[in-house]
Formats: structure tokens, sequence, C-alpha cells
């Protein structure tokens, strides 16, 4: 197979105006991939599984991964004009700026035909509330049905284009999403809660809406 | 006897009666299998045992089993969403009657019996050699005419599937 | 026992006599009118209590082969040997709470265990269990105890139906598809026995079949081609009937959980078992009755084993090949089972229909004509069978496997 | 009976893939066309076919499977989050749990995932070892599908008792190494936790020298049942092509006709250095399922015999190598192996800490279970539970 640099070199030559990026991976295995534009993520797709070279025919594994805002805190350097002729003055300020998130999906593609990979895909959401679409590979790779559910169950990326886009291992009246970093665990498993003490003390922390008598069925 | 006669008559009668007035199919269908089965029972209690048991065979062990598959295979119509008006009703009931009637009272008035001498008893092997004997034609086309209506039958009501096919 | 001593005949023996011996010392002393009353009375509780024990035991007895078979020794805690367990069961399923679903149609769910056990029941009336044990002589019995089993898969047609369970009702549907298919077969292989025996009473049919040909080979109709083919296909057609593994797709148990019996529990699922075991024993009873002579010795000179003795022995022998057929085969499918009944075991007997005319026709051939009578009616078995056979199993077979080159 | 309303259950839902003929002939839906009635049964969470806590919602029309979706998740304790809360080797005892009849080749995929991550090198001894005890593993997972495949043909028992008489003395063998018979926690990063002595491997030398007389009494009794040929032939048919995109791997793909192992492609661990041939179907029915286990089983014991021949003497840990507190530099790696029922991958992103920041299970059975409702459509509910029971899934893997 190529090597990822003169593969890059190709699919940006097939695919002017995408942006395509090579991740370098600092860990001895020297897995390196590709971090796609969402918009072309699917023409490549099937470009890389119908090339002949390449012949990427099987999906073997999706994976989410979630990267949460964090703080950055940075210096930043303020030049002030000193002293008339002297040097300016420098000033160094620490100032802490919100890096916002992303959900980011991951495919490792291999060749059964030519045996090898992996060719390893990534696209990444715009952020992980209100744009978290990524279009579906289902239609190019059937192995991404059942894979690309658990990562909209567990991480919440929603696959424009997949043929039944349900959760798969949380059961359908799940609210959240349990695979990400701020994902708060309930602090009682109990799906009705039990009127005894601290189960009940408890629960009222946890469906605060549910929580004075009478309530039918908690809704978190 | 007579009493014997009556209960046997309750049995039959009864069950049929309820057949045709409960709402659910498999009851029904099972109601005449107990009639069925009190008509095997007063062929029984009248002598004619190969009779009895052969109903018993083909109507209990046969054609009750086509009916239930008939009642549970075939697709429920459209309930009518309202039942019809009691007038409607009650002129259905009265008509139903009165037909049922005239064809009982006609059988049972203007039938001429030809004599009361009692009926001879006939042995069984004696019924087989009668039955494949002088019989032995009636039987066949009776046979024949049974298949004709059961492939008629199936031919008409086998769904059309015209796309199916196949490996299926 | 002294042969030299043994009377004349086997039928004075005193073992031979001793139940009817026995029957007479109890109702010796009623009154005339009384006294036929009394004496069916008794053969019922008999009929009850040896096939209420062959039915416990059997249970016993199908779990210690079924365990052998699988390299496991079986129960063996209750009792010695176990030899406790059925009763232990009996008490468990007695006390268990019997648990009927709020949707079930309750008259149905329970007229349906109750309904199965008795008609399994009634068709041992006309068994002839030994020379002078028969609880009923008719004319038509053959006839009485076929339309007597006929209405069996109606109540589990009705035990599924009732339950309102989709397993249930799946398996309703397939006991109904069942019995049309295999009702079939196991009647037309029971007609070439009446053509030859010229009866439909069982103990015409039992007689028929007394007496050694050269003294060594029994008259039984499974001993020849085409009371073997018919005797083949009325056990394959018992075990449909009876739904025994490998037709037991009714209660198939890894597709339908527990099929017509997933709704019942205690002591109305312990009746569908004991009518499964009545069924069985009753058919098996047929089979002995109609194939393999009833209740006549195989060899002339242990006749002065009473004949009951040797119904006995042929039944559990029967019995025994059920169990260990359930012990060894995979389940058909649904269609395969109608397609083996229609395909092949009806076309089958049919052939054999006129197979067995053909022998009845020629009873009176003797010397060189009876090998070739013989002769006649092997071939009237072994190619219809071999022709039916290929086109049943047409589409599979072994297969050869390659290997990835490297 | 029932009858579902066809678009509140997505049954008119046609299934395609885009760009080849792929898809297989998935009977278009047409609920008014003399069908029949329509019966929607839930098979399982609690069914004795199912394999564990696992429902299909199927809907029939007659016995003939209309729609069929897997329905899971009972068994899901996110396994994965339990990863990225646990040190690296934390999570080996948890891998056991995966598929949990087959802890020591689920240890040796996350062990090669870490190596990958952190460079670590595998003594030789050691490779020689995983060999043995993964391919112990296979044996000892192909017997028991079989065992079970056929309890799902109807069989009452029987062969899963012949078959679950060999499975105990594997795990006999098992217990005796690792103290544990079904839970080993076996592996470690470079090499494995204990040494197997000689009796030990003694006691392996005679199973596995006694196994191909138990392989042939039970294909004896089954492989040319006609019953079980009957059930099993033509039903359930995978097509190369479908299975290669559904991802679908391990035996079910090579009954399908694709010559795909992972010990032969990747050439992990020791494997190029022994001689053994991949099995291959032609109809990828299940029948070619069944078989190409029986078949592999052959292979492994040939693995195992030439394995047991040469265990070189030697360390079986690198004493450089880390285990507790192992903190590998920030990067990421996927490893991967040939387990008995697929590739079984194991997917870490390391941030420099402790504890994995992303550790990812590919489990073989819950890919393979994508193309499920293709195999069973226009099949009966018998042919479903034997077409679920050839699969193979452990519900511990399917729904971590």
């Amino acid at each position: 197979m190529e090597s990822p640099e003169a593969l890059r070199d190709r699919l940006l030559a097939r695919f002017p105006g995408a942006s395509l990026e090579l991740v370098a991976n600092g860990s001895p295995s020297g897995q390196v991939s590709f971090r796609i534009d969402p918009a072309f993520l699917r023409e490549v797709a099937r470009f890389l599984r119908d090339d002949p070279e390449l012949a990427l025919d099987q999906c073997s594994n999706v994976t989410g991964l979630d990267s949460p805002d964090r703080e950055v805190v940075e210096t930043v350097k303020e030049s002030q004009p000193g002293a008339p002729g002297g040097p300016p003055v420098v000033t160094e300020r620490k100032q802490t700026r919100i890096a916002p998130g992303h959900l980011e999906v991951i495919y490792h593609l291999y060749s059964v035909a030519r045996r090898h990979g992996p060719v390893i895909l990534r696209a990444r959401t715009g952020n992980r509330t209100d744009a978290v679409s990524l279009p579906s590979l289902t239609p190019v790779w059937r192995s991404c049905e059942f894979q690309e559910r658990e990562v909209f169950d567990l991480y919440g990326v929603v696959f424009e284009g997949h043929p039944d886009l349900r959760r798969i291992l949380m059961w359908d009246a799940f609210t959240g999403h349990p695979m990400r970093k701020d994902y708060v665990e309930p602090d009682d498993y109990e799906w009705e809660p039990t009127p005894h003490g601290d189960v009940l003390a408890k629960a009222r922390r946890h469906y605060p809406s549910a929580a004075a008598p009478g309530a039918a069925q908690p809704s978190p | 006897m007579t009493l014997l006669l009556a209960v046997l008559a309750l049995v039959c009668l009864v069950p049929a009666v309820a057949a045709v007035l409960v709402r659910n199919l498999i009851h029904s269908a099972l109601l005449f299998v107990l009639a069925w089965l009190g008509l095997a029972v007063f062929y029984l209690a009248v002598g004619a045992e190969f009779i009895a048991f052969a109903h018993a065979l083909v109507y209990v062990g046969g054609v009750s089993m086509v009916v239930l598959f008939a009642v549970l295979l075939t697709r429920p119509g459209r309930v009518d969403p309202l039942p019809p008006p009691s007038t409607q009703r009650a002129i259905g009931g009265v008509a139903a009657v009165a037909l049922v009637a005239s064809m009982l009272g006609s059988s049972i008035f203007w039938t001429r019996l030809p004599s009361m001498e009692p009926i001879p008893m006939v042995s069984l092997r004696r019924l087989g050699e009668l039955l494949a004997g002088p019989y032995l034609v009636a039987l066949l086309l009776v046979g024949l005419i049974l298949t004709v209506a059961l492939i008629g039958g199936l031919l008409l009501a086998a769904p059309r599937r015209p796309s199916e096919g196949g490996d299926a | 026992m002294i042969l030299a001593a043994a009377p004349a005949s086997p039928a004075d023996a005193w073992l031979e006599r001793a139940p009817v011996l026995l029957r007479d010392a109890l109702t010796g002393w009623l009154p005339d009118a009384l006294r036929p009353w009394v004496a069916a009375l008794l053969s019922i509780a008999t009929i009850l209590g040896v096939f209420g024990l062959l039915f416990a035991y059997m249970t016993l007895a199908e779990r210690k082969i079924l365990g052998r078979i699988q390299n496991r020794p079986g129960p063996n805690r209750t009792g010695p040997f176990g030899l406790l367990q059925p009763f232990a069961d009996a008490i468990k399923a007695l006390t268990k709470e019997d648990i009927v679903p709020r949707a079930a149609d309750q008259v149905l769910h329970f007229l349906a265990p109750v309904v199965l056990v008795a008609l399994s029941l009634i068709g041992l009336a006309v068994i002839p269990f030994g020379r002078n044990l028969v609880a009923v002589e008719m004319e038509a019995s053959v006839l009485y105890f076929f339309a007597a089993g006929a209405a069996t898969e109606l109540a589990i047609f009705m035990a599924g139906w009732a339950s309102r369970n989709k397993y249930s009702l799946l398996a309703a549907m397939r006991a109904l598809a069942q019995l049309i298919s295999y009702e079939v077969p196991l009647l037309l292989s029971v007609v070439p026995v009446i053509v030859v025996a010229g009866s439909l009473s069982t103990t015409d049919i039992v007689a028929a079949q007394g007496g050694w040909a050269a003294g060594l080979w029994p008259h039984w109709h499974a001993l020849t081609p085409w009371g073997f083919s018919a005797f083949a296909v009325f056990m394959v057609a018992a075990l449909a009937e009876s739904n025994r593994s490998p037709f037991d797709l009714p209660e198939a148990e890894s597709e339908l959980i527990a099929g017509h019996l997933t709704e019942y529990s205690g002591f109305k699922y312990a009746l569908f078992f004991m009518a499964e075991y009545l069924g069985m024993a009753a058919l098996s009873a047929m089979a002995v009755t109609l194939f393999l002579g009833g209740w006549q010795a195989p060899l002339a000179v242990l006749e002065f084993i009473p004949s009951y003795a040797w119904f006995g022995v042929k039944l559990l022998l029967l019995l025994l090949g059920f169990i260990w057929i359930r012990a060894t085969f995979p389940r058909l499918r649904i269609d395969q089972l109608t397609r083996l009944s229609w395909k092949f075991l009806v076309p089958l007997a049919l052939v054999n229909l006129i197979n067995g005319g053909v022998w009845a026709a020629t009873a009176d051939w003797t010397g060189a004509a009876a090998v070739v009578r013989w002769f006649i009616s092997a071939l009237g078995v072994v190619v219809p069978f071999i022709f039916l056979a290929r086109s049943l199993s047409a589409g599979y077979g072994p297969r050869t496997y390659r290997y990835a080159s490297p | 009976m029932m009858l579902p309303d066809p678009a509140s259950t997505g049954l008119a839902r046609v299934r395609k893939i885009e760009g080849s003929a792929l898809g297989l002939r998935t009977p278009a839906f047409a609920p008014e066309e003399g069908a029949g009635d329509l019966l929607e049964v839930s098979l399982g969470p609690h069914h004795p076919s199912t394999h564990g806590v696992f429902r299909m919602d199927v809907v029939l029309d007659g016995e003939r499977i209309v729609r069929l979706k897997p329905v899971f998740g009972y068994l899901h304790r996110n396994h994965e989050k339990l990863g990225e809360g646990t040190s690296y080797l934390g999570s080996m005892p948890y891998t056991d749990r995966l598929d949990y009849l087959n802890s020591m080749t689920n240890n040796w995929a996350y062990a090669i995932a870490v190596e990958k991550l952190a460079g670590i090198a595998v003594t030789e001894r050691a490779e020689y070892i995983r060999v043995i005890l993964a391919e112990l593993s296979r044996l000892l997972n192909h017997t028991c599908l079989a065992g079970f495949l056929m309890q799902d043909c109807g069989c009452s028992g029987t062969p899963l008792m012949y078959a679950f008489r060999e499975r105990e003395k594997i795990l006999d063998l098992f217990e005796s190494l690792s103290g544990s018979r079904m839970m080993c926690n076996f592996q470690r990063f470079g090499g494995c936790r204990v040494d197997p002595s000689a009796e030990w491997l003694a006691a392996t030398r005679k199973l596995v020298d006694g196994y191909g007389a138990f392989l042939d009494e039970f294909e004896a009794l089954l492989s040319g049942n006609e019953i079980v040929m009957a059930r099993t032939q033509g039903v359930g048919r995978l097509p190369a092509a479908l299975a290669v995109n559904a991802g679908v791997t391990g035996p079910m793909l090579r009954a399908s006709g694709v010559g795909h192992d992972l010990r032969k492609v990747d050439g992990y661990g020791v494997y190029p250095r022994f001689n053994f041939r991949v099995p291959i179907g032609r109809e990828g029915d299940v029948y070619d399922r069944y078989m190409v286990r029986m078949l592999e089983m052959r292979e492994s014991i040939s693995i195992l015999d030439q394995a047991l021949r040469g265990l070189p003497g030697g360390p079986i840990l690198d004493p450089k190598s880390k285990q507790r507190g192992l903190r590998p530099k920030a990067g990421e790696a996927y490893g991967r192996i040939e387990g008995p029922k697929g590739e079984i991958g194991f997917f870490l992103v390391s941030d420099g800490t402790g504890n994995p920041t992303r550790y990812r299970v590919r489990a073989p059975s819950f890919v393979n279970l994508t193309i499920l409702e293709d195999l069973c459509l226009g099949h009966s509910v018998a042919d479903a539970v034997i077409i679920l029971g050839s699969i193979d899934i452990v519900l511990g893997e399917v729904d971590r």
C-alpha cells in the first residue's frame, strides 16, 4: 500500500477543495489517520472502497471520541510603549479561554481483498451540542450500521443518511449519552424511586421534578 | 331409550344453537365439534357402530381441523362499526326461523316413510361388501366429486403472489 | 415352571387365566345384573392403575436413559436409583401454584388438559392386552381407536389457542397442520392390515397373527414385507401423532419456548405430560396389536409365558424406541414435516395398500408360489421406498470443503 | 391475531446498499397483498435459544419472517466507560467478561493493543503459550457452538452434553494454569502471568492427542445426519460480497468463501511459524458455518501439536516491561487478533496518563449481528433460531 502521504496527495488531487489533514500518532504503533471534512466524508469513503488499488472493502471498526470543552490558559504578551527611547514594556497576562469541544468519529478501514490496512478516517462534528451531525457511512459499508447506532447512542453523534438510527444499547427512553466525558451517572439506578429514607433522598436529588408525592413517573 | 334419545338430541342441538349464537368463531367451531360428537353417540345408540366411529373420525378428526384452520387463516373482515338496527335484526331473525321451520315442517309432514318395519341390522362385513360391490361406482363417483371440489377450493383460495416464489 | 408339566393348551395355564380368575373371584358374589358393570369398573381401574404406573415409570426411564446416553446419571437422589422420583414429581406438580393468564380463555384453558388425558385414555379400551384381556369387544374397534385418538390434537389446539400467547398460538397452528398431515398415513398404514385380517376388530386381528411358519417364523404382520412397510409408516406417524421428537414441533423448546404448554403450570402441566405418555403408550399398544402379533408369543416353546407378559414386553420395547429416538434426532422444520408426510409416507402407504391387497388375494399360494409372493411383496416395498427417498432428500448431502490459498 | 400497523413498525423500510448488487433480496413488503395475517412475536429476551438476554422482534406471515429486528443491550454495563476509568492493567480482567467463553483470546487482543500503543515486545516463550491458549480457546468455543447449534436444531441435549464433556476438560486446563475456569485474566503486556509447568504441558498434550478422536465421533454422529443436513443446508445464505461489506469476520466470513484469517493476514504472534490451512465454505449457509468450524478445529489441533513441540524456554515476561502504572505516550493504537468468533480488536487512545482516554472494543459478535435480519428474511422461526445460533454470539460481548 502506498504511504499515507502519497495517499493524502492522491486524495487531495481527487477531491480538490476537501480539507484533508494527516493526523500524526505519537505512539509506537504508527497508525496515522486522515481527518476529513465531513462534507466530503462519504465521497472519500466511497472512493477508498472502490479504488482498485486500495479496495478498502471492510470497515472494521467505528469509534466515537469525545473532546469536551476545556479551559485553555494562554499567556498573552502585551507590549506597551515604555519610557520614550527605552524598550517597550512587555507585560504578561494570563488569559483563560474556552476551547470548544467536539465529537469525533473514527473509522478503521481494511482491505480483505488486498490484505492491507488500516486506513483510518476521522471526522469531527462542529461542537458537542447542536452541530453534531456527520454523514453516515452505512450506505458505503453495512458494518457501520450497528456501530454508528452505538456511537449515536453513547455519544450523540447524529448520522445523516443512516437507515435506522435508534438507540442500540441503552433503552429508548433513556436521555443523555453515557460515553461523553461530562456524563454524570445517576445516584439511583432504580427506575421508580423506592420511598425509603436514603434512597428517597437520593431520588429527590436526582429527579427533582418527580420528587413531589404522587408523581407517577420520574422523568429525568 | 326415548330418554336417551332426548338427552342426545339436547347434546346435539344445544351446542349447535350455541355455535350459531356465540360471537367467537373458535368457540363456535369447538361447539360444532361437540354437536358432531353428540351425533356420533346417537349413531352408536341406534346400533350403527361403523357410522358412529367413521363420523367421529371424519368430523371430529378431520373436518373440525379444516374448519379451525380456515378460521385462523382467514383475514378478519372489516367489522361493522355499529350493529344493524334492531328492526333489521328482528326481521332477519323472523325470516331465518320461518325458513328453517318451513324446511323442517315440509320434510316432516310430506315425507312418506315406506314402512314402519324395523330396519334389518347390517353387519360390518356386509356393509363393506355392499360398498365394494354393487355401490362401488357410486362410491368412486362421490370420491371423485369430493376431490374435484377440494382442488377447486384450493385453486380459489390460493393466494396470488405474482412476484413471490424463488428461494423463499 | 416345569415344561413337561405344562397343560396341553397354553390358554388353560393358571397364570394365563389369573386375571380372569381374579375378576371372577371379585365379582362372583354379586347379583347377575350388577356383575358386568362391576367388571367394567374393574377393567377401568386396572387400565388406569397399570397405565398410570407405566406413565410414572416411563418418565423415570426416559430421564434415566436420556441421562445415560448423554454421559450423566439421570435422577438418582429420590429413593434407591431414583425410583421414587415420579412420586416426588407428582407431589410437586400437585402442590404447585396453578397460574392461568388473565387474558386466557378460562374455560378452554381448563378443559384442554382434561380432554386430552381423557381422549388419550379411552383408546386403551379396545386393546387386547392378553388372550382374554380386552375391556370392550366391538366389531369396529380399530376405527373406534382412531376416532378417539383423532381428537387429541384438537385438545392441543384448544390449549394453544386458549392461552392467548403468541408462542402457544403458533404451536396450535403447528399442531393442526401436523395432525392433518399425519392422520392420513397413520390410517392408510392400517388399512392393509384390515384387508389381510379381514376384520376391524382388534381381537380378530391378533388372532389372525397366531401360529408359526415352519414352527419358527411367527405370522406377525410386521414380519411380512408389506407389513414391515406399514409398521414403519405407522410408527413414524405415531411419533408425529404423539408429538415426540423429532416431530415435537408444537412444543419445540428451542423455537416456541414450550409451545402450547407455555402458559400451563402445576397439575395441568402434569396432565399434559401424562397425556403425551398415555398417547404414546396407546399408539404403541395399537402397533403391537396390529403388527407385532399382539399378545402372541414369538416362539411356540415360549407360550408358557402368559400372553399379557408378551404384550408388555413388546409394548416396552416400542416405548424404549421412542425414548431412543428422542435422544438421537434433531427436530424437523414444519414444512419438512408436512413434506415428509405428503411426499413420502402417504405415497408409500398407498402403494402398500395395493401390496397388502395382493398379499390378501394370494393367501392360498403355497410352496414355490409362496416365495414368489414374498418376492413380489418385497419388491412392492423396496422400489417405491428407494424412489421416494431419493426425491425427498434431493438438494442436500455431504459436502467437500476447500482451503484458502495462503 | 395481532396486526401490526405497517407504518408504525417501519415494515415498509427497504434496505439497500449503494453501488453494487450487494443487497440481499429484501422482499418488498406489501401488507395489503394476500400476505395473510401478520403476527408480531417477541423472541426473547427470555427465550431458550437466544443465547443470553437477547430479543428478536419478529413479524411473521404464518411462520415466514417478514421483518426481524434484533434488540439487545440488556447486559450493557458500559464496559468502555469502565475502561476509561481504569488503569491499563486494571482493564485486563474486565476483558474476560466480554466473550466469557474465550477470556484467553480477549486478553490477548487487549494485550496486543496495549503492546502496540506502548511499544512493548513479547518474549518468545510467551508468544508460544499465547498461541497454545488461544487455540485451546478456539477448540472450546467451536465445540460449544456445535453443541448449542444442535440444541437449537432440536436435539434433546445429547450433542450439547458431548460437547460440554470436552469443554470441561479444556476448562480444567485453564483452571489449573490460571486459577479460574472462565475468567482467566492470564495475559500481561509483554507476556503472560504464569509459566505452565511440565505437568500442565503433558496434560495439554494428552488432551490435544485425544481431541481428534472426539471430533471424529462428533462428526460421525452429526455432520452426515439427514435431518441436520435438511435443517441447515440452504438456510441463511450469506453472499461473500455482503459478508465483507458488513464487516463479518471469523468462521462466518470464511463459510461464505472468503479466505480471510487474521492469523494469516496479519501474521501476529508467532503464527507465521506454524503450518496450517484455512478452510472455507462455498454456500455460506448454516451448514457451511458449522462445517468450517469443525474443520478449523482440526487445524487448531495441528497448530497446538506444533506449538507444544516447538515451545522454547526462557522468561514468560520481559523483565523490562511495565505492568502497573503503565503510562504510554500520547497516541492511539488499534490491535486485533483472530478470535474464535471473528476479529476482536481494541482501540486505545492514550493522553499520556495512566488511564486510557478512549478504550474501545470491537466485538465480533456485535458486528456479525448486523446482517441477522438479511439472513432470516423469508425463512421460518425455526430457521431464525439456528441462523442466530450459527452466527455464534455471546451477549457479554454484544452488549458490553
